[in-house]
């Protein structure tokens, strides 16, 4: 069907061009496929499968290219910020080395301790896969580019990742180590308090599309030519933050913290075992990136540049941009502490989500009674929505204290005085809030 | 009635990422509240102090490369200054502006690895040390030139310096100190103000002044508690008294003054370093002295500022080719007897940040 | 073809939910229990995609396998000097009776019973729907329950609240 | 053959004797709750069989219910729970054979 530039709407009732060879959908050519194969006279399920398998085999395919594309491109940034040069031996520009990592790893020898419990030992990592792999099943890559558009899909999200608590916990549970039990509690702890965070943020999201289908997200935000990051700042950082903690990125990195408990739950882990893990790290930070790209970056579509370019390309480039954040906050922040990171949760954000819900239903409640046109609402919520954002930031770091100077960084005393004495107690600000968590 | 919970003792170290060497704490935990901290040190000990009375008092001078591995040449100082008080030589001129240059050189990149790693404690995975890093290359590039090594550098001798810095060094170094006031503006941007390390570390591990003193710590945790106290100034050695330089303190004892305090004392550095470039005389660089010295009997104790606090050598000579006694009053040592103070009633995140933030040397506490 | 797909998914998530389910009686590890409990709801969520509930379906995931299989571990790791056997009573072998016999009623009645089905096939999508019947029709019962859970969060919060952490807060 | 209602009971049957087992039987406190859990989500499966093939003039009615039920059933868990924990700091066990005393 041909694109109609007046109602905007050829995105939706169907491919622009339906041959096999338009490579702007690949689910034409699957499509191509599977009538080839009815004509062929096979079976009924014989093309439901075909496609199922289709769609899954690509997304393993491309979830592991990817993974080894996002190790290279997270180690060379990460290089390049931190004024070194990164893996560069293997390879052109080190493009092998996350292969040469892999078969490192398999060759390794998976070293299992006495101790532990067997069999969850071994549970851990392979159930730490599947929410990360789930999740890909709603993501529409590209248009009409997804495995199951399910009308839950965003629940399915987040009901899902919580799936991952538990893995962590197993993880660490069965290893019978003592940093692996510290970081998988803490994992635990923190996860269930911001898998809050991460439905509140959608919540605006599904609110304002009035869908909870992926797809139907997507087409809401090329319908209207509105990214919801721009309707929705506030629960866009949030997300944010919230998927930083949920994947494990730094500055919320506790779960693995590194200078603390070595490597938290999967300390114990080795070889391919860990290999999971580590890969498992990836594919979630490329699930997660695809879902705030669906959500708030307007998914495959760009304000009908999708017409031209393969909307799967814009998806991807998206995605890449946005994991680019997630490393470049990793190669910038420290690590907040678990109970700072709490309190951040549910003082903080947590607050500040709720009010968000609360206006955005509001403003659809004005959208729908008052019968604006979406072309003077949008922008109108979006300015308002983004003055709230700060405004509430702002306000609400300056009730919890944040802003006052004893707060704020300060500078060396320089003295000439010999054995002068200038301690003065702390004034225990930051002491309140240690000792309110305990 | 209290919860009744297992204790939950945690052994962090030896083999430990931020342990910094071969430390070993158990920490006895209340979920993530420490209740209890034992120290165990020793993982290291080479027995130095007992070698060194073997051995002649020059040859024990890289012995003291070798305590204080991130700061060989301000532990060279300390002992060649105590060997030059047991026999009352006066090195020239040159070759104690020399000793200020290299010291002040030494104190930068030692400080450079001590914030680096308190960030990297942190939690910045490797971002600030790896800049850090870069700076100390460059300052280790400036050893090499002068005494062929970057990290033992075995530089001092009994009488002045081994040798005279060759004539591409000055260029060198007024390029380097001319660069790194801008560097470390940016240190100062990205971690002073940091949002995350401000919460971190305030308020954390706060050793309040009395304590430290108390505790007899010293350098910058000393420092860092509000006391201004410093050897340089205190009872200056090299060229000390001929340079301008203020004492850096920070107000409240915590892990953010130390690191303050820390930042703070690389900007002096840079300026007592601008400050002997400039002033630094032509003339021989050390006084003629036989190969094995044979100072008169008695005993002597030099202390100096390093970049970790009061390093100090007692030598007891007996007449004889090498010292009758050797101890090395080294600062990280007691410097971590504070430790336990400041880290009962933290969390364990917490004690890898004080820990970081004491600076500890492991060559050093175990000698 | 959706039909076999149904079917064979059916019997395979029947033999997983209930598998699991007496693993979950068998097993000697608590730990390894509430695993194999956990897999347990998981199969349950999948039966109810097969009954084309996907709205309970994801709550079922969200709020059994994410949230109150938590609350269990977290039980567990906080009773730390309790045994984490999962031992029998003196119990078991009535309650093994008592048990099997209700089982067999049940699916005994279920069997013989000339249920009124219709052929309505599945639904198409649940979730508007029972937003809207929340809100609508059993708003007062959705009322209930919020209170309902705010009196829980609260009550825990009291109970586990340790003593002497009251006034001076 | 096709899948029907009575194997979707038959699957809530046994799931329910399960739980019942488990509840009466296990020692450990959160043994018995685990069987509680199941027990609820036995019946949950059956509100959502019926709900799927019965006769009814709201069927999602039955969708409804579970929802209400898993509201219920998480309101349960977090108090049995936060039982579970006091209990443990008063006894020091949470073994239901040794919960014998009315008052402590």
């Amino acid at each position: 069907m041909p694109f109609d530039p007046s109602t905007g709407s050829g995105l939706r009732t169907g491919p622009f061009l339906a041959e096999w060879y338009d490579l702007r959908d690949l689910g034409n050519a699957v499509g191509a496929f599977l009538d080839w194969i009815r004509d062929q006279g096979a079976p009924d399920w014989v093309p439901y499968v075909v496609s199922g398998l289709i769609g899954v085999v690509a997304i393993l395919l491309w979830v592991i290219l990817s993974q080894l594309a996002f190790i290279w491109i997270e180690r060379r940034v990460i290089g390049r910020m931190q004024a070194r040069i990164g893996p560069n031996r293997v390879g052109p520009q080190g493009l092998l080395q996350p292969i040469a990592d892999t078969i490192k790893l398999f060759l390794k020898e998976a070293i299992t301790s006495r101790k532990a419990d067997r069999a969850l030992f071994w549970v851990g990592p392979v159930l730490i896969f599947l929410p990360a792999l789930a999740v890909l099943a709603v993501i529409p890559f590209g248009r009409g580019m997804f495995l199951t558009d399910l009308n839950v899909g965003v629940l399915f999200v987040i009901a899902v990742a919580s799936v991952n608590t538990v893995a962590v916990f197993v993880a660490g549970w069965a290893s019978n180590n003592k940093f692996a039990l510290l970081g998988a509690m803490r994992t635990v702890a923190m996860l269930i308090s911001y898998e809050l965070i991460q439905v509140l943020a959608l919540l605006g999201v599904v609110v304002f599309a009035g869908s909870m289908r992926m797809g139907a997200v997507v087409d809401w935000q090329s319908d209207f030519n509105v990214w919801v990051l721009f309707l929705q700042p506030l629960a866009f950082i949030s997300f944010i933050i919230a998927s930083a903690v949920e994947i494990g990125r730094s500055p919320m990195d506790i779960s693995e913290a590194e200078s603390e408990i070595v490597a938290g739950y999967h300390t114990e882990y080795s070889g391919i075992k860990f290999g999971f893990f580590y890969a498992a790290e990836y594919i979630a930070a490329f699930a997660v990136c695809g879902i705030i790209v669906t959500l708030y970056l307007g998914g495959w579509t760009a304000w009908g540049l999708e017409q031209w370019v393969p909307g799967w390309l814009l998806f991807l480039g998206k995605l890449y941009l946005t994991f680019f954040l997630f490393i470049w906050t990793r190669g910038t922040l420290p690590r907040l502490r678990i109970d700072q990171l709490m309190a951040f949760a549910w003082k903080f954000l947590l607050p500040l989500a709720l009010l968000n819900v609360v206006v955005t239903g509001a403003e659809v409640l004005i959208w729908r009674e008052a019968d604006l046109s979406a072309g003077v609402a949008l922008p109108i919520f979006g300015v308002v929505n983004a003055g709230l954002a700060v405004a509430l930031i702002l306000g609400w770091a300056t009730f919890m204290g944040h802003l006052r100077p004893e707060r704020r960084a300060k500078r060396a005393v320089l003295t000439q005085e010999l054995g002068a004495i200038y301690y003065t107690p702390p004034t225990g600000t930051d002491e309140a809030v240690r000792t309110g968590e305990a | 009635m209290a919860m009744k919970t297992e204790p939950f003792v945690v052994n962090v170290g030896p083999q430990h990422p931020s342990t910094h060497g071969v430390f070993r704490m158990r920490l006895t935990l209340d979920g993530e509240r420490i209740t209890d901290v034992d120290m165990v040190v020793g993982y290291l000990h080479r027995s130095m102090e007992k070698l060194a009375e073997e051995r002649t008092f020059t040859q024990n001078i890289p012995f003291t490369d070798r305590t204080d591995y991130v700061a060989a040449m301000t532990g060279n100082l300390a002992y060649v200054l105590a060997v030059e008080k047991l026999c009352g030589i006066e090195p020239p001129e040159r070759a104690q502006w020399l000793r200020v240059i290299m010291s002040e050189l030494q104190r930068f990149a030692s400080h450079t690895i001590a914030v680096g790693i308190f960030a990297n404690d942190c939690g910045a995975w490797h971002t600030p040390m790896m800049h850090m890093l870069r700076e100390r290359e460059k300052i280790l590039d400036l050893f090499e030139m002068a005494c062929g090594a970057r990290l033992t550098t075995n530089y001092m001798r009994i009488g002045g310096v081994s040798r005279d810095i060759p004539p591409e060094f000055m260029p060198a170094a007024h390029a380097l100190i001319a660069e790194l006031p801008k560097r470390m503006g940016e240190y100062e941007g990205l971690l002073l103000e940091n949002e995350i390390i401000l919460t971190r570390s305030r308020g954390v591990g706060v050793l309040p002044a009395d304590l430290a003193i108390a505790s007899s710590v010293s350098g910058p945790i000393l420092r860092g508690s509000g006391v201004a106290w410093d050897i340089r100034k205190a009872d200056p050695y090299a060229a000390y008294d001929k340079v301008e330089f203020d004492i850096c303190v920070g107000t409240n004892g915590d892990v953010y003054d130390r690191f303050l305090v820390r930042v703070a004392e690389m900007r002096q550095s840079i300026h007592i370093l601008e400050q002997a470039l400039d002033m630094i005389p032509a003339g021989p660089v050390a006084v003629q002295m036989p190969l094995a010295p044979r100072p008169p009997a008695g005993e002597a104790y030099s202390r100096i500022e390093s970049p970790r606090g009061e390093l100090g050598f007692y030598v007891v000579s007996d007449g004889g080719p090498a010292p009758y006694r050797f101890h090395i009053r080294s600062p990280s040592y007691i410097n971590l007897t504070a430790f336990s103070d400041m880290v009962v009633g933290m969390t364990v995140a917490d004690a890898v940040v004080i820990l970081g933030s004491v600076d500890i040397v492991l060559g050093e506490v175990d000698r | 073809m959706e039909d076999t797909g149904t079917i064979v998914a059916f019997w395979l998530l029947a033999a997983l939910t209930v598998g699991s389910a007496l693993g979950v009686a068998a097993v000697r590890d608590l730990i390894r229990a509430v695993v194999l409990l956990i897999t347990s709801f998981l199969g349950v969520a999948g039966l109810y995609i097969t009954l084309s509930a996907d709205f309970v379906a994801v709550a079922q995931v969200l709020i059994y396998a994410g949230a109150i299989s938590v609350l269990i571990l977290f039980a567990i790791m906080l009773t730390p000097l309790a045994s984490r056997d999962n031992a029998e009573t003196f119990l078991q072998v009535p309650g093994l009776l008592l048990a099997g016999l209700v089982a067999f009623t049940m699916g005994f009645v279920s069997l013989k019973t000339d249920w009124s089905v219709v052929e309505r096939g599945g639904f198409e999508e649940t979730a508007a729907e029972i937003g809207e019947a929340l809100l609508s029709k059993y708003v007062l019962p959705f009322e209930l329950a919020s209170v309902l859970l705010l009196v829980a969060m609260l009550g825990s919060i009291l109970l586990v609240r340790p003593e002497g952490s009251s006034a001076e807060e | 053959m096709s899948v029907d209602l009575e194997h979707y009971l038959i699957v809530g049957a046994l799931l329910f004797g399960i739980g019942l087992y488990l509840a009466l039987a296990k020692r450990n406190f959160v043994g018995v709750l685990m069987g509680i859990e199941l027990m609820f989500n036995a019946v949950n499966l059956t509100f959502i069989a019926f709900s799927r093939f019965g006769d009814a003039a709201e069927p999602l009615t039955g969708h409804v219910f579970v929802v209400f039920v898993i509201t219920v059933a998480a309101a349960e868990a977090a108090v049995a729970l936060g039982l579970a924990v006091l209990v443990y700091r008063n006894r020091e066990t949470i073994d239901v054979n040794r919960m014998n005393l009315l008052k402590w």
